[in-house]
């Protein structure tokens, strides 16, 4: 096996390998568990590192195998796969460090952690997916790994948000296969290729191909949380914190969005779908989706639904920016993947240090929360203004290339819908700010479980992976015209897909 | 010497009579060093087959159509590979299972030797009438496998069981009759060339006699009634290897005679039969979602699963994608009811419980067993990378290829229910335990052989190529 | 009309009656006895149709007898199961509620 | 009880099935093959001079082989669904039912070996002599001579199953030179024989355990 094929294989390796370990580990070896956990993730933090280096050198990094006569599983690291991976990685190590401080004491880390690992391992193998079959073996398994943690409470409450989320993701699967199947039955066992490679089936099947479009965007749309397609999102926040940084930033809504790019840019093409009239209805589900999400987030008073609401509305900028015809707007979409990865997860896990330290889980318990814990708040408060697309974090530069890709499309109405949530955003995060910091604190928190010490608000594992997401919120804005930020990482795929200059 | 046809045929049949020398509940380790000696005989079959193709045995040296010729081409040694692969897994299971000397033991091993036999008969026979000999030992070996648990519940299945199997191997055999009485033979091989579509009435007669038959013998609905209390009631190692061979045996022979000798006239069956497929697909998955036993919903699943099988038949065609679906789904089920049985097995007995209610809280004592159980589940859902995702992906891109929608939206649907029966099970399992609930250890044999069990179910599905070559090979 | 043919349809005959029996018939004895019928019934076709031009075929006599054991073993543990039903419940049919 | 209307359905159901059936077999033409002739040709070879035997433990020896399987396997089917109890005392019968069936046991043991030589040249066979060995074993348990049978034991067992195990070797013998059941035309009568006379007493007694197993389960119905 050659070194290239090794590597990539590597990639899955280190969170699958230690995943099924950690399966049979007794719950008491809570070191070695964590040793595991750590160097998987540092592990694949090394080898996506290697391969962005080799990539951005031209290197071609890939793996097959044949299932079936005519079928076969494909894996390889390209620009946009390692845009998604390196995304995962770098959240999946602070998301684990979280986790363990999180679950400290609980029941069942054996099982979490498996499961934990294999979710990361799904979301790898949807990045690096070189063709639609491999894309749909991942996202299954994804769905499956993910079910376990969801209901890793066992209350009935969980229950429930998991068979909403099982009945919401394998509806999609169904439908995501069909259109892969039909898609396969007509040009055979084809890989991902830069701008797509249905445009060589001929004007005949046009309408063969606008319906399949409407059946992949709808699988992988329950995914990404397209309305009317969102409905699992919000009832799936009843998992833990950690899992929930899971659903909304590391894997699951981003499958989603990762499924929506692939299939514009690599499978259909960007120019053969605009010429099928796919992209217009496309940006109009993206736009209601982005509205509604934020209009419903303004009555969420449960902190995470909120926060989840939220997720519906901005994952659909990624969305929006794809069907935006133009490298302004691929570029936008692209990025902003990358940054609601980083801001969204963020608030989660402040949410995550609300609920563990002082019991608060509705918005109206946050008065005075800045005071408890100011880091926490600080941290929230940057994402916050992130999402709201404030200068200086990652959620403008987004925006601002959104917005020019608006411009240049000739689409001002989406450049309209943009601002529109942007209203919404401030309406529902500024009150959380303002009740933090301004308001005072109540007496007595609603069950307070770790006490401050000092400075110190709470664990120091439950602070610092906020903190550094929070960072990185910045950085990404303040350092976006470096060569290593996601912006320039975006700009350099969607200059190949357009096969232009880059924009 | 060591021609694999007949041994394989010969050795279960001695280990079996040595079986029932040894007295009664022994044999366990024999059982099991034969059945070692059976997966190389099927495997150096299987490898045979792949370097020269096809070829027979002429049992007594004379040939058909005078004497009985032993036949093995790509589809039948594949069979013979999944019934040895799972047979050995499962006499490991039993053995330790059995261990307390329940008294379903006493002729378990000798009649399971027969059941093997008979089983790697059928897949070898290329003659009508032995055909009609070793159904009925297959058959008459199940009901007494289902019988020795000897409760009335398990005695009245076992009836109901025998009615249906001997009702139709005498519906079978009356067209047998009626072939012979047509063209003089019985040996495949020479029917092959005298049968075609202008046959005279009495060969369509005597075919669907045999379809019938053989349907009954196979449960698809509507003839299902019999298998749910057999298979529901049965001790588990026996309900494993009933649900995983013995009903595929008789639509490994449906799939047999009508893509040999009967394909002139198989195709005006073979809407019918995909409608039959839909129809247990609905009805199945129904019942295992009402079900409350465990055993019961496995059992139904079955009744469910046989329904993919015959959505084949409207769409055989030359490309054959719709044979290696049925071939795929055969192995795939085969295996993963194996497994799923195997562990609901030890379930029931670590929680001394048959109802799924009693299930809540094994997450967390059984994690091995249970993840065994939801790797079976994810092949019956037909999710990757399982064999049951490939079967159903070659079933999809069969009906699509033809143009037939309405296949699609039963094996997608198909699919979803299986989701939903399967998850049944699993959301039961992660619920907290109720505090004062038993829990009785179980040896931790069991629960790796349905582990192992459903895994291959799952790697499987990786390993597709090999399967359709063997199964390309001398057909 | 030869007389392998009259044994033929006879047995045609015999066959339908004893499948009529089998489905309709409650008590097992009885069921038993009609799929004995329906075993004859086959068995005639087989001997009787192969022979229908006059001359005498070993192979379906062979057969025949060959099937005739195999009936004769299945008729005995149809009757032991059927006893033991008998036995363990009192009952001598078939309950609808068996099926769960 | 059964709806008259559904019993109606399946009683015409199968009288046009039966009336299909037989106008089928009334138009069938002549057949295209002719295995009488080829059972005549190859009768020298067979080692037995009546053609059924021959087709029955030559030609198609090894659907024989299967079907004692089957009727080993209904023995032990009938075993296994049966109580553990010990076999019941005798009941003892009438004075002259008793002596006849003292004085026919022989006599119908007799027979069956007549039957078994006879099978060769004339309708008769290991079938016949074992069915008749079987009934002399009834008639002696129904006159109260005979026990009825408990878990047997293993000389019971041994002789139950040696017919079977008989042929079963001398299957695997002739496999090793070359295939199933493949007698050399020299020795294929002295084989024959052989499997037959085993299969006469396997027969015999496993004919009368189905009988003598399942009376014991009668011992104390209510």
């Amino acid at each position: 096996m050659a070194l290239n094929e090794a590597l990539i294989l590597a990639i899955l390796a280190s969170s699958l390998v230690p995943g099924l370990i950690i399966f049979v580990l007794a719950e008491s070896r809570i070191r070695l568990r964590t040793t595991l956990n750590l160097f998987g993730a540092v592990a694949k933090l090394i080898l996506v590192g290697v391969l962005l280096a080799g990539v951005s050198a031209g290197e071609i990094y890939g793996f097959r195998h044949t299932v079936l006569p005519g079928l076969d599983l494909v894996v390889k690291a390209d620009a946009l796969a390692l845009l998604f991976a390196t995304l995962s990685a770098v959240l999946w190590l602070f998301t684990t460090l979280y986790a363990i401080g999180y679950l400290e004491g609980s029941p069942h880390r054996s099982r979490f952690f498996g499961f934990f690992s294999l979710c990361v391992t799904a979301t790898m193998g949807i990045a690096m997916a070189g063709n639609l079959f491999t894309f749909f073996v991942f996202y299954e398994l994804l769905t499956l790994a993910t079910y376990p943690l969801v209901v890793h409470r066992g209350t009935p409450q969980a229950m429930r948000g998991g068979t909403v989320y099982l009945a919401y993701t394998l509806g999609g699967g169904a439908l995501l296969l069909t259109g892969i199947v039909w898609l396969h039955g007509l040009t055979g066992s084809v890989d991902f290729a830069h701008g797509g490679y249905l445009s060589a089936l001929g004007p005949d099947y046009g309408g063969q191909l606008q319906f399949v479009f409407l059946l992949l965007i709808a699988g992988v749309g329950v995914k990404a949380a397209l309305v009317p397609l969102h409905g699992w999102l919000p009832q799936a926040m009843v998992a833990p914190a950690p899992v929930s940084a899971l659903l909304h930033a590391v894997a699951v809504v981003k499958a989603g969005a990762f499924g929506v790019e692939r299939i514009v840019y690599e499978v259909y093409g960007v120019e053969f779908a605009q010429s099928l009239d796919l992209l217009t209805p496309l940006a109009a589900v993206a736009a209601v989706t982005i509205v509604w999400g934020s209009f419903r987030a303004l009555f969420q008073n449960d902190l995470k639904k909120r926060l989840a609401y939220s997720t519906v509305s901005q994952v659909s900028y990624i969305v929006l920016g794809t069907a935006l015809f133009g490298p302004v707007g691929t570029v936008g979409g692209l990025v902003h993947l990358v940054h609601q990865g980083i801001m969204k997860i963020t608030l989660f896990f402040c949410a995550g240090n609300y609920a563990e330290t002082l019991g608060v889980h509705k918005v109206s318990e946050l008065d005075g929360a800045g005071r408890r814990m100011p880091l926490t708040t600080l941290a929230f408060s940057i994402a916050a203004l992130g999402m709201m697309g404030a200068p200086l974090t990652a959620g403008a530069v987004s925006k601002a290339w959104l917005l020019d890709g608006a411009a240049e499309a000739g689409m001002h109405w989406a450049g309209w819908v943009l601002w529109t949530s942007s209203v919404l955003n401030a309406a529902y995060f500024l009150p959380i700010l303002w009740r933090a910091w301004a308001r005072p604190a109540p007496a007595v928190w609603p069950e307070e479980r770790v006490p401050a010490r000092g400075r110190i608000e709470t664990l120091w594992l439950l602070l610092l992976p906020p903190l550094a997401t929070a960072i990185m919120t910045i950085a990404a804005a303040v350092f976006a015209d470096s060569a290593w930020s996601p912006l320039a990482w975006a700009r350099l795929i969607a200059a190949r897909e357009y096969s232009g200059a880059m924009p | 010497m060591t021609d694999p046809i007949a041994w394989l045929i010969l050795l279960p049949l001695f280990w079996a009579t040595a079986a029932f020398l040894l007295g009664p509940g022994r044999g366990a380790r024999l059982a099991i060093a034969a059945l070692l000696a059976q997966c190389g005989l099927a495997l150096q079959l299987a490898a045979d087959v792949i370097d020269g193709g096809a070829r027979t045995h002429a049992v007594g040296g004379w040939g058909a159509p005078l004497g009985i010729d032993l036949a093995v081409g790509g589809l039948s040694a594949l069979m013979l590979v999944l019934t040895q692969a799972i047979a050995l897994p499962l006499a490991v299971y039993a053995r330790a299972y059995f261990a307390d000397g329940a008294p379903a033991v006493r002729y378990f091993w000798t009649l399971t030797g027969f059941l093997l036999a008979g089983l790697n008969a059928l897949f070898l026979a290329a003659d009508l009438f032995n055909l009609y000999v070793t159904l009925e030992l297959v058959g008459l070996a199940a009901v007494g496998l289902v019988a020795a648990g000897g409760s009335a519940r398990q005695v009245a299945a076992a009836l109901r069981y025998l009615f249906a199997a001997l009702v139709g191997s005498v519906m079978y055999l009356l067209g047998v009759a009626l072939i012979y009485g047509a063209h003089g033979t019985v040996s495949l091989q020479t029917l092959a060339p005298l049968v075609d579509a202008r046959a005279p009435a009495a060969v369509w007669i005597a075919c669907g006699l045999m379809l019938a038959g053989l349907m009954l013998k196979t449960a698809i609905f509507p003839f299902h009634y019999w298998l749910p209390p057999a298979h529901g009631g049965a001790p588990a190692p026996v309900s494993a290897l009933l649900s995983a061979l013995v009903v595929k045996a008789s639509f490994y022979l449906i799939l047999r005679l009508s893509l040999e000798v009967f394909a002139p006239l198989a195709a005006t069956a073979a809407t019918a039969l995909g409608l039959l497929g839909a129809a247990a697909i609905a009805w199945g998955s129904w019942q295992a979602l009402r079900t409350v036993h465990i055993k019961m919903l496995v059992a139904w699943s079955t009744v469910a699963q046989l329904g993919y099988l015959f959505l084949v038949f409207p769409l055989l065609a030359p490309d054959g994608l719709a044979l290696q679906a049925g071939v795929m789904q055969a192995i795939a089920h085969g295996l993963a009811k194996a497994a799923m049985f195997a562990a609901v097995g030890v379930l029931m007995l670590a929680t001394g419980r048959d109802t799924l209610e009693g299930l809540a809280g094994v997450a967390g004592r059984m994690p091995l067993t249970l993840f065994a159980f939801g790797l079976a589940g994810v092949t019956l859902m037909g999710l990757p990378p399982s064999g049951g995702f490939l079967a159903k992906w070659l079933l999809i891109e069969a009906a699509l290829t033809h143009g037939q929608w309405g296949w699609v939206a039963v094996v997608i649907a198909g699919g979803l229910l299986a989701a939903a029966y399967v998850f049944r099970v699993l959301r039961q399992a992660f619920l907290l335990a109720p505090a004062d609930s038993p829990f009785h250890p179980v040896p931790r044999s069991m629960e790796w052989t349905a582990f192992v069990l459903a895994t291959a179910s799952m790697l499987l599905g990786l390993q597709g190529v090999e399967l359709m070559s063997l199964l390309a090979a001398g057909s | 009309m030869s007389g392998g043919m009259i044994f033929a349809g006879a047995g045609a005959v015999l066959f339908t009656m004893g499948l009529v029996g089998v489905v309709l018939i409650g008590p097992l004895l009885r069921r038993i006895l009609a799929f004995n019928v329906m075993g004859s019934g086959a068995f005639l076709v087989l001997v009787g149709l192969a022979q229908r031009d006059g001359g005498a075929d070993p192979v379906p006599q062979a057969m025949v007898l060959t099937g005739i054991v195999v009936a004769v073993a299945s008729t005995a543990l149809a009757l032991a199961l059927a006893r033991r039903l008998h036995r363990l419940t009192g009952r001598t049919t078939l309950s609808a509620t068996d099926d769960d | 009880m059964i709806p008259l209307l559904k019993r109606a359905a399946v009683i015409l159901a199968a009288a046009s099935f039966a009336g299909a059936l037989v106008f089928a077999m009334l138009d069938l033409p002549a057949p295209g093959v002719h295995l009488p002739a080829a059972v005549e040709a190859n009768m020298a070879a067979s080692g037995v001079a009546h053609p059924v035997t021959a087709v029955l433990l030559n030609f198609r020896g090894y659907d024989t082989l299967l079907e004692v399987g089957v009727l080993l396997l209904a023995l032990l089917g009938v075993l296994a669904v049966g109580a553990r109890a010990t076999p019941p005392a005798p009941a003892p019968g009438e004075p002259v039912k008793r002596m006849f069936a003292r004085l026919a046991a022989p006599l119908m043991v007799l027979v069956a070996v007549y039957l078994l030589w006879a099978g060769a040249i004339q309708p008769g066979g290991a079938f016949q002599a074992g069915a008749v060995l079987g009934a002399a074993a009834v008639l002696l348990h129904l006159t109260g001579i005979l026990p009825g049978w408990g878990a047997p034991g293993l000389r019971l067992r041994a002789g139950l199953a040696a017919g079977f195990l008989i042929f079963l070797v001398v299957a695997g013998a002739l496999l090793a030179q070359g295939a199933v059941l493949a007698y050399p035309p020299a020795q294929a009568g002295r084989l024959i024989l052989l499997i037959e006379a085993g299969l006469t007493v396997s027969l015999g007694l496993i004919l009368a355990g189905l009988f003598l197993a399942l009376s014991r389960d009668s011992g104390d119905e209510a």
